[in-house]
């Protein structure tokens, strides 16, 4: 299993603060078991990804395994 | 002296700003900011999220350049989570040097980063005619031209 | 709330900003700024005299401006005067405002103007092979930088 | 009566805090009435002049009557 994290408004978009997805996950197969505008909000590049808690300079590069943490980030707020 | 904290309970700045000076001897200043959730119109609370594994590795790194750039003796970062009511302390940073344009810019520096590029995501619950809706903050844009400041 | 005082006993700063915070409710952030006399090689002690006729009412005009030129709701500016000893408060500076930016600025600004252009003049007595003396501390050329910061 | 107060280093200058002087006095009155040293001093431009608390601008256009009191301002310390 592969657990994914929304923060901020993300989770507003997926109704829950975390979903569990099967292993494994490449870009295109994590798009795919998204619903349709959480899949569409990740492409944006103000939205960031994180896996194990290191962020994804690279986010169509992403492969994730059996056990792996993805947090999708979006801008955080100021004051 | 470093002390970098997420705090998930009400704290009182005070408690924590002596013990901080004390433990700094031979200081010169002490600055201090702390920032408490303002009474807006209609606001009853604010929730600050965060993520774990980024949200208190990045104020260490904020800490680490704050050391960095600035000759600081010593360095308090205090971040509130969780639901915070209006009045309530949100953020406290104190920086203890040996003069005091240390002590104020290093202040000044953590809490324009701590706003604009710290894992936090904040959203107000707003009481209006049809009752209480939960409404996200977004960056403003007086946060990232402070950020800029720092640029150079 | 505005607060402006010369002491001429030993001060606890945090007992000064405690109630400074409370009276002004619906701030958004308070930022304060101690300095306390540093532990400097052989200085035993540090006395500051000051002329009553030009000196209070020289810090309640920094405070005037500091009003002008910032969005504040509270200032406390608390600057001590007589004989003190390494690690004693001398100046205790807090800004409340809404916004943190106020705050900071405020501070530094009221810092800036009381090292380089409040009416105090400053001795330490130093221990040396002879004995103990008094000596003159003179303007640095850093506190007339400062100050020029806010000319513009 | 005319009080003289000596602040900062100038009353090291004096040997005292304060000095009193016969009334009146005008700038070249003062100065004569001084130590030379104290004398030579307050004609420095850093040196600023106050009476009855407020600066004086002009220094030679002091005219001090019984009563008044003279303050002799050295350059602040900073920090």
């Amino acid at each position: 299993m592969i657990t994914v994290v929304l923060l901020g408004k993300l989770a507003d978009l997926a109704g829950a603060p975390a979903l569990t997805l099967s292993a494994p996950l490449d870009w295109a197969g994590l798009k795919a078991a998204l619903p349709d505008a959480l899949a569409t909000a990740i492409d944006d590049p103000r939205n960031r990804v994180a896996i194990n808690g290191a962020l994804l300079a690279d986010k169509a590069g992403l492969q994730a395994v059996e056990g792996d943490e993805i947090a999708f980030l979006p801008p955080v707020s100021g004051g | 002296m470093r002390d970098i904290r997420l705090l998930t309970q009400m704290f009182i700045p005070g408690t924590l700003i002596g013990p901080f000076t004390q433990a700094n001897p031979g200081l010169g200043g002490v600055c201090t900011f702390v920032g408490e959730v303002r009474f807006d119109d209609g606001v009853e609370a604010l929730e600050l999220t965060h993520y774990e594994p980024l949200t208190l590795p990045g104020m260490h790194d904020l800490a680490d350049r704050a050391f960095d750039r600035f000759e600081l003796m010593g360095l308090l970062m205090v971040h509130r989570v969780g639901v915070l009511r209006p009045g309530e302390p949100i953020v406290c940073v104190s920086a203890a040097a040996r003069h005091r344009r240390d002590a104020i810019d290093a202040v000044d520096f953590c809490m324009d980063h701590l706003k604009s590029a710290a894992w936090f995501w904040k959203r107000e619950k707003r009481a209006n005619p049809n009752g209480r809706e939960w409404h996200w903050i977004e960056p403003r844009a007086d946060d990232t031209r402070d950020l800029a400041r720092w640029q150079s």
